[in-house]
């Protein structure tokens, strides 16, 4: 095997472990939630791994992300650590969010990672905003903006991409169409469910992508990405996908037929990676392990951390430098 | 009244539903995910098989457009309930309630009524963190035009739909998130609740408790524990936040002297800012001691559950309130 | 010349009367404001009239309209007496909303006139609701709703446009594209200017219309109702017109230049019309007259209106049947 | 401090603007028609032409979609300004201002800070009815993680904004409209303003009258007609709505023993409800007769001039108020 090759087949190795971290790392947080060690919304991403993994590959440390309440798989990806993930879904103080945010508000500034929001389109205008700061520093960076097929019936929906195509924004908006919206399948959410050629109307290159392949996600993303560092204005990918699991942990997903469920599973983008690159059941075990190794650090990192003293409530509602000082 | 049955708060929540929509062909039901997910907490599970979705309509993520349809629809005769999923999505529908449902028919001339219901999921308690736990009730009753119910009991789960739908006038109707899961008993021919008076849910003479929605039964737990102390507080369920029975409240502080005051929301601007103001303008002189508020602590509400606990008015919050009260000045 | 060819200029001629009446009744309402007979904001239609004309002839009694707060056009079209909408503008007790609205806010619910709304984008939702009342009783009713180019930014353009499409509500919806929204021009406000196309992709059809020429705007309006009307769903009309004066009383006009203003003065939709017609002056001579008589009875209608008392101040806040009775 | 120069609050406003354009080059004004149009108060005239249509940002009717862009670069080290128009407006981009820019750094454990200023006019007394006369300024000083001010006088409609500038966190302007006009003299080196106290405007002993924004004239006029009928009023600006300023509060109350309140919001839930629990909270034993307050009907505003007159507060009615207060059990 050549350099080149070896360096691929080396990636694509590492493309499928990410997958795998997100995949474990979600399953054990059921057993804990399950264990009411995790408590609150739990939003899974389970079978939609090729999304996160796929494009987040496009994206340089000086790049910003903004994502939803179905965020951990973003979050990983995007480099903060499982730890302090963990930490933050049990609420103590050496979460990520301090334990404040929880499942729903996962945050890391050192990443650019700008959160987790669990209002449906929420962080449209932020990443808006955050893309607008870099275009009038002139600054070449990417905001990756992440959101589902419920949110393009949003009125923010609309006015974002107008706002990024009218002023050329550096963002790359990233649909994760999973064809629900909770229970409110896409036809029943949009008239015109074809939502990269709507996206197109606001001018934007607008291409749907096959989010069950990590390759293709990654190929599309990457160029789409680039052109928007070289200031080719916001581009839109309409990512292809699905939940394996329910909405959030209170759904018994009464909605979906089983059928449906499972010709989907059929095209679990890790069995289709593992398949594509013949990755030996010996390798697979390697990987495996590491990530429960990973994980189990995760856990006991979270357990060990400690609860933040009552008496700081109400710590982070004004800055230290407010004037007059803090709460009213 | 005939044979009680035993039920939920959900479940009385259903029938009220269920019968409003069997009684008027004009009532139907519109909100996201009320039809084939059952409703999001599953208050409306079961009402699209029997009433289809013309009549149980599943709406796109699009609060301000659809609730403002369903002022449109009112307008026009019908009688629609419309449920935002939680009070946490109402701010994007806003503008709607406020400017649209709570000014037509003043910006009108009297021609334009709104009769329609809003149902919506309020408060804390849940560990959802900061976006999903307000409790913005108290927030809405500033708003003239409208009228805002917090039923917290079964009977009014049950009554206080069919009278919002009498009313001429925009309800909203806010259902505490932690009340769901209560049960207890509720005669079957159970009818409609007045949506004009607050209730005097526990007879006392010390102090008077006033609660509502979530934090009744905070401030009625908080009362079995003083009486075994001597101390009978009188809880008043204000059922109604706009607008507010007067009567009832100042006829209460009148024989107690003596104020303390429950709510979930933040505690600057709260709904109890509003009624300490009302009890100092109507009954100052009958006062004895200062009134005590014991509301949110003025914070997001932080997802861990020690701060979410600390955040939000607990049992012993209303205790070491009445005593203070009590305490004082006497 | 043959009867049918009789009544065809009778109601082109009528066509011109409606359009006059509207040119007339606000160049009145301008020198009533500066006496400060008229008060509050005052957004002249002015240059615009061959849409309301045009589009409200396709409409039945038993159809709606839903307006903004340019509506004086809309209103007088739909038949709501000169007199009652200027004893609005007065603030007068026998004004079309009992004084409480102004010119912003005209409501006539004989004439299934909803309003009058202020909030730019607002008077959508309603309109949906209307039409979704008929829908679901089955009634063959349409409802008209006007907004302009700059409302189609709004995020609730996007939300309605979708819903009706969806549940296909007969709703003719009405973008009334006078190429500003205030001081701001289409290309700034919206990255994709072609707004007839926007609405096509909710899967409606949807026309530009020359919205200068009265007869193009009243053909094409007549055929788009009457599919809506034969259940057809939701159909977008783009009527491309100018308003010859500043948006509002307040506006100094500083945005846009003369010539530019001149241009569209020059497409004139009365003077085209007339032109078109070979209506003589002695003709017009005759109408002109009438519209005078109805305006001056409109003021002295209004002149001769009541102030409501003081003490009916919360009037109107809550219905007569309101539990317990009314204001808190 | 150097030769003062006769201006308007307008000018005043529009110079503070210019200042902190030039000063940081962080700063930009974005919103509905603040550049080629001048603003629709021409609060902003001539700022197009001096600092370019990148930092003057004209912007399309998408209020939740630039509100959320001056959070969003806010949190990226800009400086942004956004305009609301007017706040009958921001009711559309309220979830932005509630869950994200008063919500960010406490869900993120202190990381992400917004220090955006976001300015609106406020205010009825133009006969705008309805839907464009609301005073809710009152009604965002519920919300924790806001700073709220309401300049009233030249000196802060020149100062607070740097002030707010320079906070860290998200600082609510509101500019009543009926104060653009008002001129007067301003000292042309007068610097910011300070964010966080109440302000005394006139000195007095008889009774403590708390107004701000667009009442602090009225409450001033008020004054002086009563010190001629012997009536020495103390008038208190609050300036910042939220946090309030409490110990200039009681420490009027202290002295007067007797409280006005002059707020165009709705009375019901207005901030001077919560001024009033504070007071019965923090100086129940100080207070000789009950607290009055002078507020707005619970009315959409009429159209109409006698009847939007009658709405909102007046002079007269401050005057009838502080008889009553000091009239009352003294
Ligand atoms: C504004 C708003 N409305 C409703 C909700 C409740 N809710 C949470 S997730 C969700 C479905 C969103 O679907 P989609 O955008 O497709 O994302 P997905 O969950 O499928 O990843 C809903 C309705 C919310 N969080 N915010
Ligand atoms: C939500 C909202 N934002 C801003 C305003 C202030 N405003 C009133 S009219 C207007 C321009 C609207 O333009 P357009 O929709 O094109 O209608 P036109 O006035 O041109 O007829 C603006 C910005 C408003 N009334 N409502
Ligand atoms: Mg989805
Ligand atoms: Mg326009």
């Amino acid at each position: 095997m050549t350099r080149a090759k070896n360096a691929l087949a080396e990636h694509r190795r590492e493309l499928l472990r990410q997958m795998l971290r997100i995949r474990r790392f979600e399953e054990k947080c059921v057993e804990l939630y399950s264990a009411a060690k995790i408590r609150g919304f739990l939003h899974l991403y389970i079978g939609e791994e090729a999304v996160a993994v796929g494009a987040l590959q496009a994206l340089t440390p000086g790049d910003k992300v903004v994502s939803t309440y179905r965020e951990h798989g973003h979050a990983l990806v995007r480099g903060i650590p499982a730890s302090s993930i963990m930490a933050e879904m049990y609420g103590r103080m050496n979460g990520c969010s301090h334990g404040r945010g929880g499942s729903m508000h996962l945050f890391d500034t050192e990443r650019r990672f700008y959160g987790g929001n669990a209002i449906v389109g929420g962080g449209l205008p932020l990443a808006i905003g955050l893309a607008l700061a870099d275009r009038m520093r002139g600054e070449q960076r990417v905001t990756a903006c992440f959101f589902g097929d419920g949110a393009v019936a949003e009125g923010e929906f609309h006015e974002c991409l107008n706002l990024a195509a009218l002023w050329e924004l550096p963002v790359l908006f990233c649909c994760e169409n999973n064809l629900y919206a909770m229970g409110t399948a896409l036809a029943i959410e949009h008239k015109q469910t074809d939502l990269a050629m709507r996206a197109s109307t606001y001018e934007m290159p607008a291409w749907p992508v096959d989010g069950m392949d990590v390759l293709a996600v990654e190929e599309t993303a990457s160029h789409a990405a680039e052109a928007v560092r070289e200031g080719g204005g916001p581009h839109f990918l309409e990512l292809r996908t699905y939940r394996f699991r329910a909405h959030s942990m209170y759904d018994p997903d009464r909605y979906r037929d089983r059928a449906e469920i499972e010709e989907w599973k059929r095209r679990d983008p890790i069995d289709a990676l593992v398949r594509r690159e013949k990755i030996s059941s010996d390798e697979m075990t390697v990987i495996d392990k590491e990530v429960a190794g990973e994980i189990s650090d995760a856990i006991e990192f979270a357990e060990a951390g400690e609860l933040e003293p009552v008496e700081s409530l109400t710590r982070f509602v004004y800055s230290p430098g407010s004037p007059g000082g803090g709460p009213p | 009244m005939n044979e009680p049955v035993k039920t939920t708060y959900r479940e009385a929540m259903r029938e009220a539903l269920r019968e409003a929509l069997r009684r008027d062909d004009r009532v139907f039901l519109m909100g996201e995910d009320v039809g084939r997910y059952g409703g999001c907490f599953a208050v409306s599970l079961g009402l699209l098989e029997e009433f289809g979705p013309d009549r149980i309509r599943d709406t796109p993520l699009s609060e301000s457009a659809f609730v403002g349809a369903g002022i449109g629809a009112a307008i026009a005769g019908m009688r629609p309930i419309v449920e935002i999923m939680t009070v946490n999505f109402s701010l994007l529908a806003l503008d709607q309630i406020l400017n649209n449902a709570a000014t037509l028919l003043h910006m009108s001339g009297g021609q334009i009524g709104v009769p329609l219901v809003i149902r919506m999921t309020t408060g804390a308690g849940r560990q959802l963190a900061a976006q999903h736990s307000h409790s913005l009730e108290g927030w809405y009753a500033h708003i003239p035009g409208l009228r805002i119910v917090a039923p917290a009991t079964l009977d009014d789960a049950r009554g206080m739909l069919w009278a919002a739908l009498e009313d001429p006038d925009p309800v909203l109707i806010f259902e505490h998130g932690g009340l769901y899961n209560t049960s207890g008993e509720l005669a079957t021919d159970a009818g409609t609740a007045d949506i004009a008076r607050a209730a005097v849910r526990r007879p006392g003479s010390h102090v008077s408790v006033i609660a509502y929605g979530g934090t009744l039964g905070k401030a009625l737990m908080a009362a079995e524990e003083l009486s075994s102390d001597g101390i009978e507080a009188e809880v008043i369920d204000l059922r109604t936040l706009r607008p507010l029975d007067d009567e009832t409240i100042m006829d209460s502080v009148r024989r107690t002297h003596r104020v303390v005051l429950v709510d979930e929301g933040w505690r600057s601007g709260s709904l109890s800012a509003e009624i300490t103001a009302r009890i100092v303008e109507q009954a100052f002189y009958d006062l004895d001691s200062p009134i005590e508020r014991v509301c949110t602590a003025e914070v997001p509400i932080p997802y861990a559950k020690h701060l979410e606990d600390a955040a939000i008015p607990q049992v012993e919050d209303v205790l070491a309130a009445v005593r203070r009260a009590v305490g004082d000045g006497g």
